[in-house]
């Protein structure tokens, strides 16, 4: 049985100047209400890894747009025209990631690899300061596995011992993210009374240290 | 000639419509190469994926049936056709990357002879991240650039790209509304030519070197 | 839609030489009707790459028994006292990997990635042969893809479309499978007349060739 | 002191289940260390995790109840207990190698005062493969050999393995029916003792450094 929190507490949890990673593809899977309470919190100095920005005026948009994040890691800011902005006036820092390598150096991260080989970036400004390896006469990039302190995830149905069921495309990156994190906590929509049917979890307990339900 | 935004989309998605084949699974860049769907004839059964996690990207849901939980990767909520499937981002880019999507249709900034594309910033002007550009381009079986011929009065079709590239050596057709062109090791062949335009439209607006052959073919409507 | 055809068809997909994927994990989740006509049609010096070689009157087990296998790939033949036997007597090569390593060496070659970086066998006969690489202070194994002419999988369901649900713990080595073969063949126990439900689809039928059904 | 295999097999498992805590996963190897779940008290909640793809094995089926597609990794139908999950090997070993395993228990043929575990293969006689036992031991977040003290007179705790490893500097415990042997950087620390035996039963069977505290504990029951 997983610890049933609150996302106030659930936000709390989450110190200044952690690590987090947050699923969604733009709001899409993303834990909102965690990050409503984060931002309540005053939590500063995070270091945020996901997909994107999200928008100005969305959850974790809204932690660039309040100053929140030091640094960014993600594939794509074109939606926040705010983490632009403040990464042109040098004021957060920003990793911009291909987001096949994003995912992959998540699950690396999780899976205990080493890093990633990918053919991605080869050729392009991504390679620049990275180690590349030919494997059978074709170049690889070597990408770092990337863990965090905490992963803020989504779920569409969750049961009492951490098994998550996510519905349509609100999978997208809370399941890696699940396995690459120190503490992981899953804001679900419903908690069933009941256990999820064995065949219906998308993301096994196992992964999972916190339910905000 | 002049046409307007909405002839030169419908020109260029058109013609990409027709480089995609019954069973094809296909990925469509944000923008232009969406509009490629609305020109696979309803007979054919394409199948449209989103690297957000879909395969089988239905019509746009009407207001009453919007479910959030289903959307494309411009974040828009869509439907699912019949034998559509969910996925997660790595087993999406597990196809991406791993040579299991037929075709991909990208917009680019630039893209030159040698099949090089630059799509994903211009220094110190737009910086919006490459997203999953860099891995479908990499990894899609068919690279198809699908743009404007040009930028107000910039060429695009270079000899080398000066942007930051997305990818080397990956792009396979260039589509515009003046023309087709294949990239060979030789240049960029010619394969076809909108008769709206002259050869000399061509010529004076691609600085690549173009392979021009002696029978021009006009392009397919 | 994808291409429905018989056992015996798909066993004769298979020619002799081709290297080839079997799914499941000793006899659970295997396809072995495809197996039965791969028997049948006489087809040899097959590189099998699979868990295990099964049991020696059972399924891929059958093809170590009737000597179709030049090469084995898999990380147990224990249960299969047929493989040990054929191995001491110089009549098959046997590579064994640790399991763990052999699923992400399959998945490197279906990801499209050019290798894996595994902390798994540093310090055994294992390395043997391989490159390491020192990465923030830990050494991993630098393991390489795997990708076969023919996969053979198994589903419990699957529709017209090649999408495949596959129920308890019969998704083992299928999944990853599916997506590192030229041509991929999958096994069902039932084709449904309508489509899956797209959230209760284990493998999308991208990754599929054909159904036998 | 003479046990039978019977006597013996259980005070290990019963001695491995009191190293397990409430919310644990756990990955038990085939053989002895199945055993271990059998006195894991009903009150207490452990999830076994079985690398073939199931977390929350429960109880052998009974004969009507037998599902072909669900088995643990020795491919043995089982059941499922409540809050039990089924995934593919590469979940599978995502939890393992990951460090998301809380503690895996596994026979050895050999294992030593380094902490290197041999337990797949003796060349020219036994090769079973290594399954997912090297994965197991380098990803597990506590490693438990749970093994008989001797291979009939053969000493198998040893200053460093003979035999192939299974991995290098993983094990954290030792437990056999005589002892309870701890992993330290100076040795083998002698935490508990089977009554049973004498210190001299244990010293004159391991050839491995023994740290042998003042006051000998008695092996918990």
């Amino acid at each position: 049985m997983k610890k049933i929190i609150s996302a106030a507490d659930a936000g709390k949890l989450i110190k200044n100047g952690a690590s987090i990673m947050i699923g969604g593809f733009l709001k899409c899977g993303t834990p909102t209400r965690i990050i409503e309470e984060l931002l309540a919190a005053g939590t500063h100095d995070l270091t945020l890894i996901a997909n994107d920005t999200s928008y100005p005026d969305s959850d974790r948009g809204r932690l660039i747009s309040e100053k929140r994040i030091k640094k960014a890691i993600v594939a794509h800011i074109g939606t926040n025209p705010e983490t632009g902005k403040q990464f042109h006036n040098g004021e957060i820092e920003v990793e911009l990631v291909p987001m096949g390598t994003l995912v992959e150096r998540i699950r690396a991260g999780g899976a205990g690899l080493g890093g990633v080989l990918t053919p991605t970036g080869i050729g392009t400004v991504v390679e620049k300061g990275k180690q590349s390896l030919e494997i059978n006469g074709k170049k690889y990039l070597l990408e770092m596995p990337l863990k965090a302190d905490i992963a803020l995830i989504y779920a569409t149905r969750a049961d009492r011992f951490g098994n998550a069921y996510l519905e349509g495309s609100t999978r997208n990156f809370n399941t890696v993210m699940a396995t690459a994190a120190q503490t992981v906590i899953v804001e679900t929509d419903e908690l069933v009374d009941e256990c999820l049917d064995p065949n219906m979890v998308t993301i096994p307990g196992v992964f999972i240290d916190y339910i905000v339900a | 000639m002049e046409l307007n935004k909405e002839q030169i989309r419908e020109i260029i998605a058109k013609r990409v419509a027709k480089e995609l084949h019954e069973g094809d699974y296909v990925t469509l860049g944000i923008g232009l190469p969406t509009e490629v769907a609305n020109y696979i004839p309803p007979s054919m059964h394409i199948m449209i994926q989103s690297e957000n996690g879909v395969v089988g990207v239905g019509a746009k849901p009407s207001p009453d049936n919007i479910d959030p939980k289903i959307t494309n990767a411009g974040g828009i909520p869509v439907t699912t056709k019949k034998g559509a499937a969910f996925f997660d981002s790595m087993t999406s880019f597990t196809m991406i990357r791993g040579g299991h999507i037929d075709a991909t249709v990208l917009g680019a900034l630039q893209v030159d002879q040698e099949g090089n594309i630059a799509n994903w910033m211009v220094p110190g002007v737009l910086v919006p991240g490459m997203g999953g550009a860099m891995d479908l381009v990499v990894g899609a079986k068919k690279v198809i650039v699908a743009m404007e011929h040009m930028s107000k009065n910039n060429i695009k079709i270079l000899k080398k790209c000066t942007l930051p590239l997305t990818a080397a050596h990956e792009v396979d057709l260039i589509i515009t509304e003046r023309c087709v062109l294949r990239v060979t090791e030789k240049g960029l062949l010619l394969e076809e030519i909108n008769p709206l335009f002259s050869l000399e439209d061509i010529t004076s607006t691609v600085e690549a070197d173009l392979i021009i052959p002696p029978h021009l073919q006009t392009i397919a409507a």
